[in-house]
C-alpha cells in the first residue's frame, strides 16, 4: 500500500516536472502563474499521498497551510503585479 | 496509521533501513526539479519567470523537508513560502517600473563564470565530505533528555522556546529591528491604490479570514506537542491580513497608533518581562522553573505568534500605514 | 446589514430589526451563534477534540468568530438546507461533466476547443448569490466567469453549443434554492456576441 | 472493500491531474488553459481525498480531508475568475479558431 500512495506521488511530481514547460513558454505572465497554481494544487495532493504514505498526521497541516493558502500568490499577482490599468487596455505590457 | 515511518534519506542506507526505488526516483526527480527551480529563478531573464520559478521552489522545498522527516520546517516553509514570500517578491515586481517588469535582464552566464562555478562545486564536495564524517544524532539526545523539564511535548517548540529561547528572542528582536528601519524610510505604498477589485476577491477574502484566524491558533496550540508554533503561525496570520490588504481593505483608523506599536512589540515585551520576571522571582535570568514552564511558554508563544504575524505585514506594508487615503470601511 | 455565515432556516430575524440597536443586536445573535457554530465545527476538525484542544479552542473560535477582515458586508448568507440537499448533486453531477469534458478535449489528438465570449443575464438578486454563482460557473461544463457586470456574467465557453444556456439556467435556480431565493422573472435567454 | 474503492478514486484523480497538465500544455490561449485547470484539477484534488478518505477511519481526519478540498476548490474557483478578468483587462482577447 505504501508503495501504491508513493508511486502516486511520483507520477504527480513527474506532471508537475511536465507541467513547468509552461513557465519557461509563456507566453503571457497569466500563462506563467496558472503553472505555478497547479504546482500549488499538485504539492497538496502530494502531500495528502505522502501521509498515506508514512501516516505522519503533521503532514495533513502542511497540506492545510498550502491549501489555505492556495489562493495568495494568484490574488497578489492580479492585484500588485498585473494590476488592471485602464490605460494599458490595449497593450498588454509584461507579455 | 498504517504503515511505520518509512525509511528516507536522513538514514541512507543503513542495513534494513534501504529505500524502495521508487522513493529514490522520487527523491532524486524533486531534487532535479528544484536545481531547475532554482536555476530558473537565479537566472532566468524574464523577471516575472525568476519569480514563478522561485515559488514553485518554495512549494517543493516543503515537499522535500517532508521527505527528510522535519514537518516542522516544512510547515514553516509552507506557510512563508506559499504565502508572503512569494507575495513580497510579486508586490515587489509590481512596483518597478513596467518597462523593467517583464523586461529581460542582462545576461548573467558568461564564459568567466565557469571558473566560479568550479569552485563552487569544489567547496560544495568538500562541505559534503564533512559532513558525512560528522557524527550522526547531532544534539538531538541532549534534547530528548532534557525533555521532562521542557514543559512541552515537542522537542523543537522545547529547544525554540525554552532551551535556546535567548536565540529566539533575538530573532524577534532583529525583525522588529527591520520593521523600524523599514518605517524610517518611508510611508506605506498600499494606500496609494485605492482601486476597488472584483466582488469576488472580497468574498474569497471574507470567507477566508476567520479561516486564517483559526488556523493560526490551531498552529499555536499544535506547537506545545507537534509541529507548529509561533514562526508558521505568524507567517499565516500575516497571510491572512496582508490577503485582507490586497482585497481593499485598509489599516483602521484606531489601530494605526499604539494598538499597532503594542501588537509589533508584543513578542519582545512579553519575552523580555518573563525572563526579567523570572530574574525576580526565582532569581535566575530566563529559567523557566518546569512547573510553569507550560504556561509561560504558552504566553511568549501568543505573544511571538501575534507579533511576527503583524511584523510581517509591516514589512509587506512597506513603510508606516498613512492616513491620507480614505479609511477603513 | 452584517455579514456573516449562517446556516439557518428561513427565519428572516432582519426583517425585525428596524433602527434600534438592542432589535439589531438581538436580531444578529442567531447568526453569530452559526458562525461559531460554524467555527466551532472546524476546530473541532482541524484539532480532533480533546480537552487541551478546547482550552484553545474558545478563544480562538471566539476571536475568530468577531474579527473581520475590514471589507465591508457582502450581504447575509442564508442558507437553506433543502436547497443545499438539491444543490449538492446537481453540483457534484456538473463538476464531474466538466471535469471530463476538459480531459477528453485535452487528450484528445485532434478536437480542438472552439471559444466564445457570451453575456449570461442574471436572474438572481445582488448579493453573495451572485458571486457564489460567479465561482460556481468555472467548475461546471465548459464556462468560465471572466466579468461580473450589473446586468450579469460574461462567460468565456469552451466550446460553443446550446447545452451551456441550459445548465447555466439549471444551476441558476438550484443556486437560488440554496440561497432561499426567488428568481426573478426570466430575462430572456443569454444573447450571442 | 473500501479500500479497493479508495484505490480506485486515487488513480482516477492522478488521470485528472494529468488531463489538467495536458490541457495546460495544449490549449492555445489563457482562458481555455484556466478551464483545464479550474475543472480538471479541483476534481482531481477532490477524488484523491476522497480516496485517502476511504482509506481512514478517524471522522476528523475524513472531515480534514474535506476541508483541504473545500480551501482548494474555493481559492480555485475565484483565482480562476481573477485571472480571466486581468487577462481580458490587459488587452488578450480569446483564441478563436
Amino acid at each position: 500500500m505504501t508503495v501504491f500512495y508513493l508511486a502516486g506521488a511520483l507520477f504527480l511530481l513527474a506532471n508537475v516536472v511536465v507541467a513547468l514547460a509552461r513557465v519557461l513558454r509563456g507566453p503571457t505572465a497569466a500563462d506563467r502563474m496558472l503553472s505555478g497554481e497547479l504546482m500549488g494544487t499538485t504539492a497538496v495532493a502530494v502531500l495528502l499521498l505522502l501521509y498515506g504514505a508514512t501516516g505522519i498526521e503533521a503532514l495533513l497541516d502542511v497540506a492545510l497551510v498550502f491549501a489555505i493558502l492556495a489562493a495568495m500568490a494568484v490574488v497578489t499577482f492580479v492585484r500588485r503585479t498585473w494590476p488592471e490599468d485602464p490605460a494599458a487596455d490595449d497593450e498588454g505590457e509584461s507579455r | 496509521m498504517r504503515a511505520p515511518p518509512s525509511p528516507t534519506a536522513s538514514d541512507p542506507g543503513n542495513g534494513d533501513g534501504l529505500m524502495h526505488p521508487v522513493e529514490i526516483t522520487f527523491d532524486a526527480l524533486l531534487l532535479f526539479s528544484m536545481v531547475v527551480l532554482a536555476w530558473q529563478g537565479v537566472h532566468a531573464r524574464n523577471m516575472f519567470r525568476a519569480v514563478v520559478s522561485f515559488i514553485m521552489f518554495g512549494l517543493l522545498t516543503a515537499v522535500a523537508w517532508v521527505r527528510l522527516e522535519a514537518p516542522d520546517i516544512a510547515l514553516a516553509e509552507a506557510s512563508l513560502g506559499a504565502g508572503l514570500t512569494g507575495a513580497l517578491l510579486l508586490a515587489t515586481l509590481g512596483r518597478l517600473a513596467p518597462e523593467r517588469r517583464g523586461a529581460r535582464r542582462p545576461k548573467v552566464v558568461k564564459l568567466s563564470t565557469l571558473p566560479w562555478l568550479t569552485m563552487g562545486l569544489a567547496g560544495t564536495t568538500v562541505l559534503l565530505a564533512v559532513t558525512l564524517t560528522l557524527p550522526a544524532p547531532g544534539l538531538g539526545e541532549a534534547v530528548l533528555a532534557a525533555m521532562p523539564a521542557a514543559g512541552v511535548d515537542s522537542p523543537v517548540t522545547a529547544v525554540l522556546l525554552n532551551f535556546r529561547a535567548w536565540d529566539t528572542l533575538l530573532e524577534i528582536g532583529v525583525m522588529l529591528l527591520a520593521v523600524i528601519a523599514l518605517w524610517s524610510l518611508g510611508q506605506d505604498v498600499l494606500a496609494s491604490k485605492p482601486r476597488l477589485p472584483a466582488p469576488a476577491l472580497p468574498a474569497l477574502v471574507r470567507l477566508l479570514f476567520p479561516l486564517f484566524v483559526l488556523s493560526t491558533f490551531y498552529l499555536l496550540w499544535r506547537g506545545g506537542h507537534g509541529p507548529g508554533g509561533a514562526f508558521p503561525a505568524g507567517a499565516l496570520l500575516a497571510a491572512g491580513l496582508v490577503l485582507a490588504l490586497l482585497a481593499g481593505a485598509q489599516v483602521p483608523e484606531r489601530m494605526r497608533g499604539a494598538p499597532l506599536r503594542w501588537a509589533l512589540g508584543a513578542g519582545l515585551f512579553a519575552f523580555l518581562v518573563v525572563a526579567v520576571g523570572l530574574m525576580w522571582a526565582v532569581g535566575t535570568f530566563f529559567a523557566y522553573p518546569p512547573q510553569h514552564a507550560s504556561i509561560l511558554i504558552a504566553i511568549i508563544e501568543i505573544a511571538a505568534g501575534l507579533s511576527i504575524g503583524v511584523m510581517l505585514t509591516a514589512l509587506f506594508l512597506g513603510g508606516e500605514p498613512t492616513d491620507i487615503k480614505g479609511g477603513g470601511k | 446589514m452584517r455579514q456573516f455565515i449562517a446556516f439557518e432556516p428561513c427565519i428572516d430575524m432582519t426583517r425585525l430589526a428596524d433602527n434600534t440597536g438592542i432589535r439589531r443586536f438581538i436580531a444578529g445573535l442567531p447568526a453569530l451563534g452559526a458562525r461559531v457554530a460554524v467555527l466551532a465545527a472546524i476546530w473541532w476538525v482541524l484539532t480532533g477534540g480533546g480537552a487541551s484542544a478546547w482550552v484553545w479552542g474558545v478563544p480562538a473560535v471566539m476571536v475568530a468568530a468577531s474579527l473581520r477582515p475590514g471589507l465591508g458586508s457582502g450581504g447575509v448568507w442564508r442558507l437553506s438546507l433543502m436547497g443545499l440537499l438539491r444543490f449538492l448533486p446537481v453540483f457534484v453531477w456538473y463538476n464531474l461533466r466538466g471535469a471530463m469534458e476538459v480531459a477528453v478535449l485535452a487528450m484528445h489528438p485532434r478536437r480542438r476547443p472552439d471559444p466564445v465570449l457570451i453575456g449570461y443575464p442574471l436572474r438572481l438578486p445582488p448579493g453573495p448569490a451572485r458571486v457564489f454563482m460567479a465561482n460556481l460557473i468555472n467548475l461546471v461544463p465548459g464556462t468560465l466567469s471572466t466579468r461580473l457586470t450589473v446586468r450579469g456574467i460574461e462567460i468565456h465557453v469552451l466550446t460553443a453549443s446550446a447545452s451551456v444556456t441550459r445548465i447555466l439556467t439549471i444551476l441558476e435556480r438550484r443556486v437560488a434554492d440554496l440561497f432561499a431565493l426567488q428568481l426573478a422573472p426570466s430575462a430572456g435567454l443569454g444573447s450571442q456576441r | 472493500m473500501s479500500m479497493l474503492a479508495g484505490i480506485v478514486l486515487i488513480v482516477l484523480g492522478l488521470l485528472f491531474f494529468l488531463s489538467g497538465t495536458v490541457g495546460l500544455l495544449r490549449f492555445p490561449d489563457v482562458f481555455t488553459r484556466l478551464h483545464a485547470l479550474s475543472k480538471a484539477d479541483t476534481l482531481a484534488l477532490g477524488l484523491v481525498c476522497a480516496g485517502l478518505a476511504l482509506h481512514e477511519d478517524d471522522g476528523a481526519l475524513q472531515l480534514k480531508l474535506l476541508l483541504i478540498w473545500l480551501l482548494v476548490i474555493v481559492s480555485g474557483a475565484t483565482c480562476a475568475s481573477l485571472i480571466a478578468r486581468a487577462a481580458l483587462a490587459h488587452g488578450i482577447r480569446p483564441w478563436q479558431r
